[in-house]
Order: structure tokens, then C-alpha cells, then sequence
């Protein structure tokens, strides 16, 4: 169960994080990329905590909606559109909702992740933001469907993530700017994945907090 | 006449490749969307979305893009328009692509032309 | 490291795509020849000639080009080389060849690997 | 035959001819090109007129030569590394020379046509300068083997160039920037042919007046 306030909550502690490891998930984009994905990732999260007060009082979908629309306009970068994607599709599937059950949670990280397959049109194992998410969400559904709380199911979600996070060091980039690359790629941890790694450790923390 | 909307990350590109197309075709219909707000290197779906606004008279628009996040960010800006069926992203390099493409619609050729020109971009020799 | 030099008409697209090249590899050897002296469009051999000789360390050169004089132009600044024998035009575009080309150059490929890279940019696909 | 001075006429009338057309080859090649062709050509010669004084005393080829080089890093199109290439291979061939016979001047004139093919690749029929300088320069060839002197086989010269710029209107573009138009670029007058007409004209006017 996840409620208005855990939501923006979540968003808040996401915004921090990007600006707290900006230097950090630029340097991995260096490596591979254009190493912009933490000054893409945080100038998009200070963007939407300005947008958030407007916001904060409408209810979850249309808050979501506005992180996407935010993201989508001032990422910047590939993140951009598949992050904004995916709050855009989370929030649509949270239509009219003041809280969250088990099963809306699951579903609006469902609708997430389809936003970014939609728009990137990558599979898992293309290093990618998609190799720590689906894992994460996978990891959620198994606790859940095991009867664990989602407190309990977002620790294990975190533990995927970050395992995907370390997956990415293994393979080659196909799809994004890595791609250039080639097999130089391998042995590179990918920014995207690691930036989503951070979305779950940010929601493990809500969840903590609220112990449930 | 079919609109054209450059897209690039760099501000510059997009820019310098409007001044070059409109050297070719002063009465072409085309928008520069390039680089961020503040002129930083990205791409923005806000102003890709203004800039096909700019340049469609509805025979539609095609959209020419750098690289990277540009495909994706001009495939938002046409799932947010009302009506973005006449709208195409094209696979053609961006400077050159722009400059054919400029030549293309100035003269009132359709949005098929046009993108059946681009497409023949990618072939054409330049020495 | 082999240099790249990219010859445009316009200073603006020369100095964003160098931008852009760049951002994806920061210590290629890379110059910007766009434009005339005082700004204005067109291509003038006695900066590209400059160009070359900026980023040229003995492991080479390519030069891209955007269209029309700019590789008549190149080939002048070229013949006027006391050697030009490693300093080649690539028929690639010119935004797109430079980013996949800074790429390569930077992880210290050869020019004759540059420049098979630069042959395949023309069948990359966008999307 | 022909003195320095005349040569040196000869660029400066030109140079004039280039200011003074300036608008008309503009527009010739706003319709089948980009606009900027007398815009070019007056700016490069402007750069001819301003060296020229350095040079004015140095033999011929040095003259020319100075020309070409100051052609091809100011005129900024196609043009300035064609006429460039003809005045510098027009220099090379007259080596040391102070004065030129008739023999020299046309081998300057052939010298620079090859230039302008070597540079350019292109040969007669795809509506570019050499429509009205190879059929000019057969024209000199003609006349002066029929023993006439290089004034009347100039004015031949400017007829048949002028003939060749008529000629362009009805034949397609195949080099240069026209031939982005393909069959659109019929019934439009090349500018570098009407260029290269100026040139004739130019010259023409030189040896009427020396009269010989
Ligand atoms: N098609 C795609 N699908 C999913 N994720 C992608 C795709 N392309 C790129 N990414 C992710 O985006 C990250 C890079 O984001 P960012 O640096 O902000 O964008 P850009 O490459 O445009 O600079 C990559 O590390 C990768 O995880
Ligand atoms: N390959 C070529 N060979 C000979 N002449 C050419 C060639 N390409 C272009 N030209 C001539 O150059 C003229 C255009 O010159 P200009 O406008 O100065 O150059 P640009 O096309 O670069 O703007 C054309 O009208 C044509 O006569
Ligand atoms: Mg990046
Ligand atoms: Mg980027
Ligand atoms: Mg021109
Ligand atoms: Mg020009």
C-alpha cells in the first residue's frame, strides 16, 4: 500500500538522490556515453520539485503525470523521454487514486516499465535502464505474491536492482549512445540502470519509514 | 508546403542547418529545434513540439534528427499533438538530409516526396 | 591520435558538432572549420588548411564535409600540404560521421579504421 | 600578345565587373543555387584588388598566382576553388614571364581550363563555367589560326561564351549545387557560365582597347 503522501515522498527522496549522485552517474556516462546523465537526471528532479507544490494536492495520477511531463521536457537526454514515460504511464494506470493498493503499486510499475520498452524499444540484457527495473519489479511481485509486505518486497526490489546494476558491467551496450561503443562497452557499469537502482532504494526508504 | 523541423542536440547545428537550407530555399517552412532552454546540449520535446507548430500548414512535417535522445523526444512531441499522422521522423543525416529535404518542399513537393527523397540521401555521393 | 577536421559552410554546424563530438569523446583532437573569416557562409581553405594542421600529430587526418565546395575546398587545403598523403575526405555525413568517428579516433583507432567506420555511418540506422 | 599591364587591366575590369554584376549573379543562382554566387565573386575579387598592389611589379605568374591563392580563401563557394585553380595553373604556366605571346595566352587560357576540370570534374554540358570557357577559348584558338589578331579572336572569344550562357538555360545541372534540382535546374542561366562570360568581356575590352 503506498499513500499520497509516501508518493511525493518518494519523489522527493528520488530528487535528492539524483542531485546527491550527480557526479557519480555522470562519470559512469562518461565512460560510455556522453557523460551527461547526472546533470540530466538532476536538473529534470530539481525541475519537478518546482513543479511539485502546484501538484501536491490533486490526487496520485495527476501528480505523477506532471513528474513525466517535467522530466520529458527537461532531462534532456535518453532519460528523458523514458523516465517521463514511465511516470506519465504510472500515473495513467492511478487514475482518480488518493492511495495506492498492493495491486495498483504493482501495476503502475508494470505500466512503467511498458512505458520504457514503448519508447526505447529495448529488451532486458541491452544494458539498459531495463536490466536493474524489471528485476526490481519481478523481485516485488515474487514478495507480494509470497504474502510479504510491500516494506519487505521493496528490500528485495532494491537487491535486484542493484544486482542488475552490477549485470550491466557484464555485457555490451545495443541499444542508447553505449552502442557506439561496441564491445567497449563491457566492463562498464550503465548510468541508467543505476539511476533506476536509486528510484527503488528511494522507494525501500518510503516503505521503511512507514514500516509496512 | 511540407514543414521541416530540424532536431539536434546542439543549439548550433540546428540553427546553422536552417541558415543553410533557407540559403537554398529562402521560402522553405522550417523550424530549428535544437539544444535545451538555456542553450545547454540536449533535447526538449517542448520545443520540437513549437517548432513543428511553426511549420505545419497541415501538408504535413517532416522531422530531421541528430542522434540519440532526438528520435525519442520527436516521437513524444508527435504522440502529443492532436493530430500527428502527417508528421514523420525520417532516417537521414541531419545537415544533408535538411538541405535536400528544404529544396524538396520549397519547390511543393508532397510529404511523400519528401521522404522519398531523404530516404534517397543516404546514397547520394558527395565526391 | 588520428585528428578529424570538419569543413562546413556554416561555423555554427562546425562548432556544435565539435561540441557534440566531444561530449561523447572528450580528448579527440578535433577543429572546427566553418564558415568564412568574418562569419558569413561559404568555405575557405585557408582555414581548414589551419584546421588540419591543428589536429594533425603524424597518425593522420579525416576531414568531413558538408556539401558542395567544401570538398573542393578541402582537396585545395590539402594538395597544399607539404604531405598530405594521411589526410583524407570521408564521404560520411557530416554530423553523424563526426560523433562515430570522435568515438573511434579516441580509443586511438588507426586512420584506416576511422575511416572504415566512417564508411559504414551512412547505413547506421536512426532508428 | 599581351603586356603585364594589360593583365593587370584585365583583373581590375573584371574585379569592376564582378561589383557591378554583383546582383544579376546572385540572382541567377537564388533560382538554382544558393543565392550567393555574385556575392562571392565580388567579395573575392574586392580581396584580388586589395593585394594586387603588393604584387603589381612581380612577373605575371606571380600576379596570377597571387590572384588564384586570394580567390580560393575568399570567395567562399564552389567558385573559389575553380577559379582559384585556373588562375594559379594559368600562373604556373607562365613562368617568369613578363609579357605573353599569343602562343602563352592561349596556353594560359588551356591551363586554366584544366584547372577548372581537374578541380571540379566536370566536363562540357553539365552547366558550369565550362560552357562558356571552353567554347570561348576554341574560339581564340580558331581565330588565331586563321592568322587573326588576339583582339578580333577575343571578340569571337565573348560571343561564343555569351552563346555558351544561352546554351545553359536548355540543359540540365549535373555538378554543383543545381544539380540538387535535377530536371527543375533546365531554363535557368548558370551563373559560374555568366561568370566566366564576364571574364571574356572583360578581356575583350582589355585587347580592344590596346587595339591589337
Ligand atoms: N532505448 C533505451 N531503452 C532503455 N534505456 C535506454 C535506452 N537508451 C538509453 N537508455 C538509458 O539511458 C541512459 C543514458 O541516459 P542519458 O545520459 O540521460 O541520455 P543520453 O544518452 O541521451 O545522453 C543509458 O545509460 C541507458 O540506461
Ligand atoms: N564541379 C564544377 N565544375 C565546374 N563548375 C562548377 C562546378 N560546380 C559548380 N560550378 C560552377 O559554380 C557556380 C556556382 O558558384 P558559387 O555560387 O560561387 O558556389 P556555391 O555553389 O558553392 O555557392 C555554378 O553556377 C557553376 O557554374
Ligand atoms: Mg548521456
Ligand atoms: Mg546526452
Ligand atoms: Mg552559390
Ligand atoms: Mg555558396
Amino acid at each position: 500500500m503506498a499513500t499520497k503522501a509516501e508518493v511525493l515522498d518518494f519523489i522527493r527522496i528520488y530528487a535528492d538522490k539524483m542531485a546527491e549522485h550527480r557526479q557519480e552517474l555522470t562519470d559512469l556516462d562518461q565512460a560510455i556515453g556522453d557523460g551527461d546523465h547526472g546533470i540530466n537526471m538532476s536538473r529534470g528532479f530539481k525541475a519537478v520539485m518546482e513543479k511539485l507544490p502546484a501538484v501536491e494536492n490533486k490526487s496520485i495520477d495527476e501528480i505523477l503525470k506532471t513528474v513525466g511531463m517535467t522530466l520529458v521536457s527537461t532531462v534532456g537526454g535518453a532519460a528523458g523521454p523514458l523516465y517521463g514515460t514511465a511516470f506519465m504511464k504510472a500515473g495513467m494506470s492511478t487514475k482518480g487514486k488518493e492511495e495506492l493498493s498492493n495491486e495498483d503499486v504493482i501495476l503502475a510499475f508494470d505500466e512503467a516499465v511498458g512505458g520504457i520498452q514503448f519508447r526505447g524499444k529495448a529488451v532486458r540484457g541491452e544494458k539498459t535502464i531495463l536490466d536493474s527495473m524489471i528485476p526490481a519489479i519481478d523481485a516485488i511481485k515474487a514478495s507480494i505474491k509470497e504474502g510479504k509486505t510491500m516494506a519487505v518486497a521493496l528490500v528485495e526490489a532494491e537487491k535486484a536492482a542493484w544486482n542488475g546494476v552490477e549485470y550491466t558491467k557484464t555485457i555490451i551496450a545495443t541499444k542508447g549512445r553505449a552502442s557506439y561503443l561496441g564491445e567497449r562497452s563491457i566492463g562498464h557499469q550503465d548510468p541508467g540502470a543505476t539511476s533506476t537502482a536509486y528510484a527503488f532504494q528511494a522507494a525501500n526508504e518510503v516503505a521503511q519509514k512507514a514500516g509496512k | 508546403m511540407v514543414g521541416i523541423v530540424v532536431v539536434s542536440h546542439s543549439q548550433k547545428i540546428a540553427e546553422g542547418t536552417v541558415e543553410l537550407a533557407k540559403q537554398m530555399a529562402a521560402d522553405v517552412k522550417i523550424s530549428a529545434a535544437g539544444g535545451l532552454e538555456d542553450g545547454s546540449i540536449g533535447t526538449d520535446v517542448s520545443r520540437i513540439l513549437a517548432g513543428i507548430e511553426a511549420v505545419q500548414t497541415g501538408d504535413g512535417v517532416v522531422i530531421l534528427v541528430d542522434l540519440g535522445s532526438a528520435v525519442m523526444s520527436s516521437e513524444m512531441a508527435i504522440e502529443m499533438l492532436s493530430d500527428g499522422s502527417n508528421v514523420k521522423i525520417v532516417d537521414a543525416p541531419i545537415v544533408e538530409g535538411t538541405i535536400f529535404g528544404a529544396v524538396q518542399a520549397s519547390i511543393g513537393a508532397s510529404l511523400e516526396e519528401v521522404i522519398n527523397v531523404l530516404a534517397g540521401t543516404k546514397s547520394y555521393k558527395k565526391f
